[in-house]
């Protein structure tokens, strides 16, 4: 095990001491102890309730998560190279980035009713101009000098976008990547909370009625151990991989 | 007189409760009684357990189940009195085929509350004892009730369990009571007028307060009254109701004043605890750590009976 | 085959918040003939880059005509070797050098390569991200990028900066060996005055800017003579009779 | 008036013209059309509803904003230029990132009581990890060229973050901020939703439980046009001095 | 005062996922007496930037002591002429100057800033960003930048590339003069030895990696006859005959 391994074992061990000690005694009011919490993720875990739902949230997750990078890069990547269609479009990014969530989803739940594509669809109108802001961020302080000698050496549209534009976008990506799963984690659970009949959001909602706090945050704890995962086996090699060249 | 006593109110914004303290401060009820009510107007329900929760308010509104649930699982010392019985109905389009519970199988149901509203799971129940296992034969929809408002009005659903305010509204726009809450206690054999939400409060404080909260819930007694008789207090009323439209306000009142309660005694806790039982046993996994019978000290020790309730009738000429 | 001709009225550089406009090429001509080296001498600031920059295609933003004959715009042939090596950090040596290759995979490609890259002396780095290599490094492998281009244009700004002087009189001498086999139009902007007269046709003096030519000079050293120091120096001292304008620019005493 | 604002004008128009067309001609049902909601908007200004709410809203935003921003920045700076801490609270940043805002605003409710200062801390629990996240990813992307270059002239610490370092983050604390703003509007519906007597979050709640859409949507409009000043008088001017030298 | 010792037994470039380890250094010592001015002069890629790095305190992972006597390495008095410029872009011409003094608008700074900047050429330029001037032009504002330090240590890592002769002359001149007036010891890069001739109290041979001393050359031309070409040509080809070692760097014929 190497070191930052370990560093990273050790913290989240802290935490949960840190965490257990809080709740046992200072008796924190509705804040379990983390051995309780742990039990209860245990139970649901094997009593299949939590992988089901884990499992269509997650679905739902991945399909609006890669829909939405995929939507907000190519926006993204335009408006920062294109000033005329920023000019334009600025106001559209900023209108649709402030539209509260609610009114997004209860328009999606109205013309297509409560169904997948509803859901996934408001997701993606929440997430997308985020992405969006990042990326045009990122394409406005690209480096012209490496701009240029693309151009001179006729590197052409594809080339250049991947050799030369890409990797500089790709630490604002990084970060609409991790920003953007935690927000449409949060969306995600409102948009199950006003329409759909299965997910985390729902369940979520279902144990706050009952202020179920234990099993909250044991829900939570399963969503973040997966995020915790995707971020072990997709975004820190690709990140790794991607910056190799910083040493 | 001494110092009025003050109570800290969650009132969740527009709600019937609201209406009452808006009368009780029209008829200076709460003088006569030498109490200061403080509003703490919140945006829902939730936000009322919260505050209650977080001990901002002394006073809040929720159902019984949930105040059982809150003392098995978290020691919590909340108690209850009840406040309304209006409860929930199961609606659909005036010129709809269904007719019988049996008739809802295969069809899409719009239900508010989730899997654990209690309008369902006693639907279920009654189901159940037609051999008719609803869970699995009906399509269900959950979601919020003002969104399943909208998918029953664009046809998008087969019925509607929902609560009785928005139910109300569907009403006056032509949909047809199917059943309601109260029909389905009774084909369950319960003929009491058992409270869905109450006056939640905690129980150390009451017990401190004894005096002052019999004299709250007299107080809001006879607010109700007044909102169901007088004129007067109803005009107040109405702008709470959040309707243009006449057909609505009636239904809203009629179904209000239907739900008031007029007493509360040993047999009506006990069948409140016989659906409780019933419920429970049904649905083995319904909470975590479920328990089987209602949680002891949940219904605070308080009775009502008929003759409390008219104990003012002079106000009602004021 | 028609020569090339560069015709810039005016090049301006607009004016800024804090800046005034600068214009800093006012009634540039030049004429290359095909296959010519010509060299480009002018003071620092003069507009030289700028100059290379609008041939090159990079800066479209100028009043005048660039004819480059029948070599289009977004033909592959032009080579630009920058003032500073400008290679991509994130690409390792190589994968900087395949990239302005269609097909770096053919075999005369890579042949090419592997022999320029021994040239050079940067075998061993090809693998080296540009962050790991020395500058004189990072310049010889922006040459080898050019060369494998095999241009029709080649534009050097600069190119030999930084180089030890053994390497880069090899690597000259490599130039003019592919220049002489392979004809091909070379502009080569230098400060150093003996390495204009041991590389050029004709070197062409710019003045301050507003930048225009002042003074044009045919290297009369036949191409056989001019590995002889003495004769360099012989015609160094010789542009420094000249005339008053071009004396700035023919090296001073050291 | 110039050439980028006439554009945002004319941007604006089109985008209410097509809404209006949209919202008559197919009648959606639940989109009113524009001048309706224009009209509502007119009126809750008129009789002082809107003010107050907006005003004890932003009040909020602006606080919660401004802690969440500062917070964030010094954090995201200090993972992103030592290693160590980074590996270590790598992992805490994750979970908070993932907490769901219910979460946190409950457990801030019931610690705090339902008092203003927990409503903000709530919001700004929410926020600061998606500040550190995206400060980080840009410290990690700094130029080390310029650091040595500093290092080697005893810039010092203060100069050195001033003149070195904070001019590289700035479009990934422009991205932050303008993707932060939306966040924390978002996340403050929900915070006011559970526990505030006021605020747009309160208001908004109120006119979804009557399906009142115009309302929302007047509301919405409203706050639009509040970000919409931020950005043109605050924002984009800022961006503009910062970025003057890339011309 | 006491000398500097530079004192490096090893300076290795580890190993990553692409490239083996790489000793850039290794057994380097070297003396700097007070005062002196040392020129480096090695082949392209040997490790004298790694070895100036190092001096210059930015690089601290390598074994070895480096002693710069009272010199505290928090001292504000050591500048360092990078082999780019290195200017913040997003800070002006003067900005940049400003940034290295405790106290720019001091009046003996600002009047050395102006002299400065008058003698370089770019008082016109002072406003501007990087990125609107000429690399040349960068390098001067670099080269200002270093001498407001009037440091104790100066390093400059090729500083006169990218200027024209004339201008590089005239700075040459200035630093000698600076050098003279208020002494301090300065470790001076260069790929042209006849720079190294006219500049240098001793030049140092470094070899190829791993990089350490191979040879070095006292200057033995009075300071006053430097002015002359056929001194300093003299003097070269001279130590083109010193040895073998040495005669790679000596400059080609050209
Ligand atoms: N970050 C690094 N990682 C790995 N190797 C490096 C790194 N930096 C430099 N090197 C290697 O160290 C050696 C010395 O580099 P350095 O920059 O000191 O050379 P130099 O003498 O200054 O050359 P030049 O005259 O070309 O500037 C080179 O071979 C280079 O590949
Ligand atoms: N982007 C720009 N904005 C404004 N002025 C610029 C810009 N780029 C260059 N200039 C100005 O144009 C002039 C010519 O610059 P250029 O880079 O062509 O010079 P050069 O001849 O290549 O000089 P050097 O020998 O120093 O490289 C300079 O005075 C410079 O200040
Ligand atoms: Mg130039
Ligand atoms: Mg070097």
């Amino acid at each position: 095990m190497n070191s930052p391994r370990l560093n990273a074992c050790i913290s989240v061990v802290l935490l949960l001491a840190f965490w257990q000690l809080l709740a046992t005694s200072l008796k924190l009011q509705a804040l379990p102890p983390a051995t309780e919490v742990l039990k209860q993720l245990v139970m649901v875990t094997e009593n299949g309730q939590l992988p089901y739902h884990l499992g269509i949230t997650l679905t739902r997750l991945i399909v609006s998560f890669s829909l939405s990078m995929i939507i907000g890069v190519l926006i993204g990547i335009g408006l920062g190279r294109q000033p005329i269609l920023d000019q334009f479009f600025d106001q559209w990014l900023l209108i649709l980035l402030n539209i509260p969530a609610l009114v997004t989803i209860i328009l999606c739940y109205l013309w297509f009713g409560l169904t997948e594509a509803a859901a996934i669809l408001a997701v993606v109108i929440n997430k997308v101009p985020n992405v969006v802001v990042t990326i045009r961020e990122g394409t406005r302080a690209l480096d012209t000098r490496l701009l240029e000698m693309a151009d001179s050496y006729r590197f052409g549209r594809w080339k250049t976008y991947r050799h030369v534009i890409w990797p500089q976008l790709f630490p604002y990506l990084m970060a609409a990547a991790r920003t953007g799963l935690a927000l449409i984690w949060k969306i995600i659970l409102v948009v199950e909370l006003l329409g759909c009949s299965n997910g985390m959001g729902y369940q979520i909602h279902l144990f706050f009625q009952l202020f179920d706090v234990t099993s909250i945050l044991a829900y939570t704890i399963a969503f973040i151990i997966v995020i915790q995962l995707i971020e072990m086996f997709i975004l820190k090699p690709l990140e790794q991989r991607a910056s190799t060249w910083r040493q | 007189a001494s110092e009025p006593f003050q109570i800290k109110i969650g009132v969740v914004a527009f709600g019937t409760l609201q209406w009452e303290l808006a009368v009780i401060q029209q008829f200076e009820l709460d003088k006569q009684e030498n109490l200061q009510l403080r509003l703490i107007t919140l945006a829902n329900p939730q936000a009322g357990k919260i505050a209650l929760h977080a001990g901002t308010v002394d006073i809040g509104v929720a159902d019984w189940f949930w105040v059982s649930n809150q003392r098995t699982n978290h020691h919590s010392p909340l108690t209850f009195a009840p406040y309304s019985a209006t409860a929930g109905a199961l609606l659909v389009a005036a010129n709809s085929p269904i007719n019988t519970i049996k008739q809802l199988a295969g069809k899409r149901i719009g239900i508010a509350g989730g899997e654990i509203d209690k309008n369902w799971l006693l639907l279920q129940t009654l189901a159940a004892k037609q051999d008719v296992n609803l869970n699995e034969t009906v399509d269900k929809v959950f979601g919020a009730p003002p969104i399943l408002n909208q998918q029953l009005l664009q046809n998008r659903l087969d019925a509607l369990l929902t609560y009785w305010h928005y139910a109300a509204r569907l009403e006056s726009n032509g949909y047809k009571r199917l059943l309601d809450g109260a029909q389905m206690l009774s084909m369950l054999g319960i003929k009491q007028k058992i409270p869905t939400l109450g006056y939640v409060f905690s129980d150390q404080w009451a017990h401190h307060h004894r005096e002052a909260v019999l004299r709250f819930l007299r107080i809001s007694q006879q607010a109700k009254n007044l909102i169901c008789t007088s004129e007067q207090a109803w005009e107040t009323v109405l702008p709470l109701t959040r309707s243009e439209d006449k057909q609505t306000q009636t239904v809203i009142r009629k179904r209000y004043c239907e739900g008031r309660i007029q007493h509360w005694e040993a047999a009506d806790k006990l069948a409140a605890s016989t659906i409780y039982s019933m419920i429970t046993a049904s649905h083995p996994n319904l909470f975590p750590k479920q328990s089987s019978t209602l949680a002891a000290g949940t219904f605070w020790d308080y009775t009502l009976s008929n003759s409390t309730t008219t104990k003012h009738p002079t106000i009602l000429t004021k | 085959m028609t020569d090339y001709s560069i015709d810039i009225t005016r090049k301006e550089y607009p004016a800024t918040a804090s800046t005034s406009a600068h214009i800093a090429i006012k009634n540039l001509h030049l004429t290359l003939k095909q296959n010519e080296f010509v060299c480009l001498v002018g003071p620092s600031g003069c507009g030289k880059t700028t100059l290379m920059n609008i041939v090159a295609g990079i800066d479209q933003n100028y009043e005048g005509t660039i004819n480059l004959g029948t070599l289009s715009q977004t033909d592959n042939k032009v080579a630009y070797v920058f003032q500073e090596p400008r290679l991509l950090p994130w690409r390792s040596v190589i994968q900087n050098i395949h990239l302005v290759l269609d097909d770096p995979n053919a075999p005369h490609n890579t042949k090419l390569i592997e022999e320029l890259l021994e040239l050079m002396e940067i075998t061993h780095i090809r693998d080296h991200y540009p962050g790991q290599i020395s500058l004189g490094m990072a310049r010889r492998v922006a040459l080898v990028r050019a060369f494998v281009v095999q241009p029709q244009i080649l534009l050097m700004d600069e190119p030999f900066v930084s180089l030890d002087e053994r390497t880069a009189q090899r690597i000259r001498q490599r130039l003019l060996e592919t220049w002489q086999t392979q004809p091909h139009t070379i502009l080569f902007v230098t400060h150093d005055i003996r390495e204009a007269i041991y590389l050029a046709d004709r070197i062409v003096f710019l003045s301050q800017a507003p930048s225009n030519v002042i003074n044009e000079v045919k290297v009369t050293i036949p191409r056989h003579n001019r590995t002889d120091e003495h004769s360099i120096e012989a015609f160094r001292q010789s542009l420094k009779r000249i005339g008053s304008k071009t004396k700035n620019y023919s090296g001073a005493t050291k």
